[in-house]
């Protein structure tokens, strides 16, 4: 872990709904946003939860505006739909900065990503330059959130499972086989897991998994690879593609 | 000047207030001072003979204010942890608790020769009996005065210095495996390991974890807990360490209020990572407030 | 049309939900039909051979997700219940279950002799040999298997309809106690009463309860209940009714699929008065979504 | 009880701090507000604080306006210090209308309250019209409360512990011995316990005990009275003053 790993009293400086169930926010922690690498990621709480939910959740950092972060949060159950109804001066507390990151890139990189895997990617782009940016996302609904990724990132390539949004097609259709440009990918196992076919040159994905600790302590967020269990939030989240044992 | 510092047996630590075993890790970036300050003590990670992956399968289940684990002891083995780990630990100045699993007799002994060699670096031995996450040994030997007497004993037999056991909540008679173990030479209790819970998940229609049950902590236990302190305490006269469920000044001054020396976080720890600071300051607000000046002065007072 | 229905033995019920024992009141203003419409069966409180006052001090204390109690089985006794309970009770149209306290075998044997001439207004007996807040009798039963089996039979000897037993989380052998409850002849077990907790008040440096150990209930007990209950259904053939910490309809059907029939809901209903209502609309979402008919082909499905 | 007791999904349509720990808050609760008489109460939470908080809280109410019920709420804990950071619009869960109330007097009556006491009392005061009103408080810090109830009841004969409000004294200085007006009284268990020293002539009293259900079930908040041990939820929170044991 870079930085100096720490749980720090934040506010919300800043808050938007993305469609229905998307939450872009921002946060002000001059500490973690000094020091965050892209692919690293933060935990949060919201001090008023009492003690249920009990953990912190994880999330992606998908940019850094100065001392804020800001992060793109899917609203899948009880912790995202009660940070929702955060407002703006809210106090949450942000643990971070969280595990090992992208390695820079040696040559134009391609992002791909699918649905909120973009969140790490936008910020890596931030970071190491614009390249291909390849979007997947189911389609019908996803409309607000392309038209927020497009406005961060004009040059995105959108492909949608029922052809509603850009190309009919997944992530991957962007892609061609034996890819040199290095890949830099988040999105769902599945898609992950697929990119092996494409046997890319050089590919570092994003990794998510139950999380109870996130700093390394519980090894609950284990995963196979092919040097054994590897824990996600210390160990990744970003792994390289061939290092993944993907049918564990 | 208020005094915090307590002393299980001949252990003496500056805070009641020690990291439980399997909830800090060995990374170098959690080993800084401005964290670990206010730390009486960490618990290794359960060491086991050999390295051991842990279990398939989900592993963290969330429930109200409380957690199912299914971890399953994975850790890097004896030679690991006394090839590896110690030379780091050491240079921390932060008195450390090796957790060993008890699974058998011959590995028992073997984990405890080995720590024997770094005993310099080692506060205590704390035996782990009360596992609840592995088909084999630990909790089975915990649930039984008569295999608790046995492991202590063994250990006993290799060990000269300080050695606690961690006691499990399911035992049906937990008076009588603390005094078993006192009685075997344990130098303190600590109660306790976790509860037997599990979860379902409904879209699956599948118990959560591959061994169905799992390993039940957060504040959810702490009123089980801290009944379990209360009994045990009353039952012995060595030193008794309250875990399950700690998480504020409040719980802490309930724990030793009800007869421990001190208090073990687990859990507590990955919704704050400073606990133990956060818990001082309330403890000693109170303490001010309530002129209190040696927090040993509290132990087991409700009870008289 | 989605079913919904279950049997708890020769006991038919509307509803998978049963208001648990000590948690809904006699008072008219709570017999609506709009609100007892979603549920199954309401236990009364506990009765007992004479009127009972309860314990005297606190008797209520909040933890995080759960809740201690020491009522100590406050209540009019069983003349009172008969004569003038049971009379506007049956007016409701609900299924009344008869929570009868274990204390001794002289007043258990005048209690369902009592029960008898009211037999047909008493849908069961619940025989509680669970219940932590008294000195004498009750949970001391339930802990043995033998005890348990002989105030079982007992009642048996004078009452012919259906016969559940409230289990103890404390005993030490679940199963063995559920085995000999089912050989002696109940037609049902319910899994589980609460769990013994308790808690300190750090002002006054005292136990919060006169008693020292409370009833712990509530959603943090929930994933030790569910183990229970796919622990005990496992051992016997007899339906379970799970209890402890029931709190939504994902935790109902975690519930039966773990191997209930039904659930007692306790606890809950002091934050939702409408929670039998709630948990069901959410489990019919998940019937409608998943394509499920009957409620009852889910029962122990996690376990095939 | 009276009214048909339930939960209701309720927004919070007013708030107000009344100085540092005081807050005033009003919900819309139609069906509550057209039923609740003085002396009853109602059980809130806060539907977004899970499972923790697990208990309702139990408040009287101070005042109804039209549909929306006015309460004063002391922080002194867990539940009122979050219901404290809600704002208007927020969603509460009331459940109501709870216990037996005050009945109506015969004569002109006096309120006798001390501190948050005088919630229920000025209910009273709004449905059974006005009399003598007296307070009593401890003092320093108490002002701007003080402030608020003056300008709903210019009458109040305000007392304080250390003298810096009002008279140096108690509520109880303000009474006679043997008063032959019917008393209302609200405040800590001392004061109504001096009050039998007073032998009004007839006195209600409204007390207050934890609570788990509010509704009559669990007998967790019994006091002690000259019949037995009675519920203060639905046998209360009004006695009258003979019956209660107050050395219990
Ligand atoms: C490294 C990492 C980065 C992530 N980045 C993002 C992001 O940028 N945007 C985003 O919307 N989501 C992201 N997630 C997923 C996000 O953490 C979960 O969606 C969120 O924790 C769900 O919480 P909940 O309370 O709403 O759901 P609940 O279902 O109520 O959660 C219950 C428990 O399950 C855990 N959980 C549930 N789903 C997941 C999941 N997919 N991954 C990990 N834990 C889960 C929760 O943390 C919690 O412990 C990331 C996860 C990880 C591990
Ligand atoms: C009938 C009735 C009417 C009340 N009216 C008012 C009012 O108008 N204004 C007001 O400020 N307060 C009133 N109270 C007291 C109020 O209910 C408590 O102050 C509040 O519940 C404390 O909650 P907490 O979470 O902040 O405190 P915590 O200390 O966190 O509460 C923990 C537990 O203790 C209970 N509790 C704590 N103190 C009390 C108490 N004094 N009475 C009952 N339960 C308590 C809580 O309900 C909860 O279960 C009334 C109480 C009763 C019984
Ligand atoms: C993820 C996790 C891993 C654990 N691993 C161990 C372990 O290796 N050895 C051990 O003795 N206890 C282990 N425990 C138990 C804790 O040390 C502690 O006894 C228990 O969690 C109760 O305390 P808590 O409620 O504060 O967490 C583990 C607990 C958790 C949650
Ligand atoms: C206030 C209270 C009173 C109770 N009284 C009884 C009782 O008289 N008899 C009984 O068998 N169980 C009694 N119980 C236990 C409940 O019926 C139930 O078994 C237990 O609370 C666990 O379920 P829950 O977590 O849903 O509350 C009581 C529980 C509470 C909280
Ligand atoms: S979440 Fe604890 S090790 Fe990763
Ligand atoms: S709070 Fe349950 S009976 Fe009064």
């Amino acid at each position: 872990m870079s930085g100096n790993v720490d749980d720090f009293p934040c506010k919300i400086t800043a808050r938007e709904m993305v469609g229905e169930d998307i939450l872009s926010i921002r946060v002000r922690c001059p500490s973690i946003a000094e020091s965050i690498y892209p692919g690293q990621f933060v935990l949060l709480r919201d001090p008023s939860w009492g003690m249920d939910p009990l953990l912190m959740r994880p999330f992606a950092v998908s940019a850094v505006h100065g001392e804020d972060l800001e992060l793109l949060i899917k609203l899948v159950g009880r912790g995202t739909s009660l940070l929702a109804e955060r407002s703006v001066g809210d106090d949450l507390v942000v643990r971070g900065p969280m595990g090992r990151g992208f390695s820079s890139p040696e040559s134009s990189p391609i992002y791909v990503a699918g649905a909120l895997g973009a969140a790490p990617l936008l910020f890596a782009r931030q970071v190491f330059g614009a390249g291909r940016f390849v979007l997947g996302v189911p389609g019908e609904g996803w409309g607000p959130f392309v038209d927020y990724l497009e406005a961060r990132c004009p040059e995105m390539e959108v492909f949608s499972d029922d052809g509603s949004i850009g190309v009919r097609g997944t992530a991957l259709d962007g892609l061609e086989k034996g890819e040199s440009c290095p890949i830099y990918a988040c999105g769902p196992m599945g898609m992950m897991a697929a990119m092996v076919k494409l046997e890319p040159v050089s590919c570092q994905v994003s990794l998510e998994s139950r999380m109870a600790c996130g700093i390394g302590a519980c090894c609950g967020c284990v995963i196979e690879t092919v040097q054994g269990k590897k824990r996600v939030c210390a160990d990744g989240p970003v792994f390289n593609l061939e290092e993944v044992v993907w049918n564990a | 000047m208020l005094d915090l510092s307590v002393n299980i047996g001949s252990v003496p630590l500056r805070s009641p207030v020690i990291i439980a075993s399997g909830t800090w890790g060995y990374d170098e970036s959690l080993w800084r001072e401005d964290l670990l300050r206010h730390v009486g003590a960490v618990c290794s990670k359960a060491i086991t003979e050999s390295p051991k992956d842990g279990n398939p399968g989900h592993r963290i289940w969330e429930t109200p204010c409380g957690l199912l684990n299914s971890i399953g002891l994975q850790n890097t083995g004896i030679d690991d942890f006394v090839d590896e780990k110690i030379p780091k630990l050491k240079s921390y100045g932060v008195p450390i608790i090796a957790n060993v699993s008890m699974e058998d007799e011959r590995g028992l002994a073997l984990i405890v020769e080995r720590l024997v060699e770094v005993a310099d670096c080692v506060d205590a031995i704390e035996l782990n009996v009360s596992c609840p996450n592995v088909d084999k040994g630990c909790m089975s030997w915990g649930v039984s005065p008569v295999l608790t007497s046995q492991a202590v004993s063994m250990v006993q037999k290799i060990w000269k210095g300080p050695l606690w056991v961690k006691m499990t909540p399911q035992a049906p008679d937990p008076e009588g495996v603390a005094r078993a173990a006192e009685d075997s030479g344990a130098d303190a209790l600590v109660v306790a390991n976790t509860w037997l819970g599990m979860a379902i998940d409904v879209d699956s229609r599948k118990a959560v974890f591959d061994r169905v049950v799992a390993g039940f902590s957060g504040p959810a236990v702490f009123p089980m807990a801290l009944r379990l302190v209360w009994q045990v305490s009353s039952a012995v006269s060595i030193p008794v360490i309250g875990c399950g469920g700690v998480s504020s000044g409040r719980d802490l001054l309930s724990m030793i209020m009800a007869g421990a020396t001190a208090v073990e976080l687990g859990t507590g720890m990955f919704r704050d990572i400073r606990l133990p600071e956060n818990i001082l300051r309330e403890v000693k607000a109170y303490m001010t407030k309530e002129k209190v000046e040696d927090l040993r002065s509290l132990i087991g007072i409700a009870k008289r």
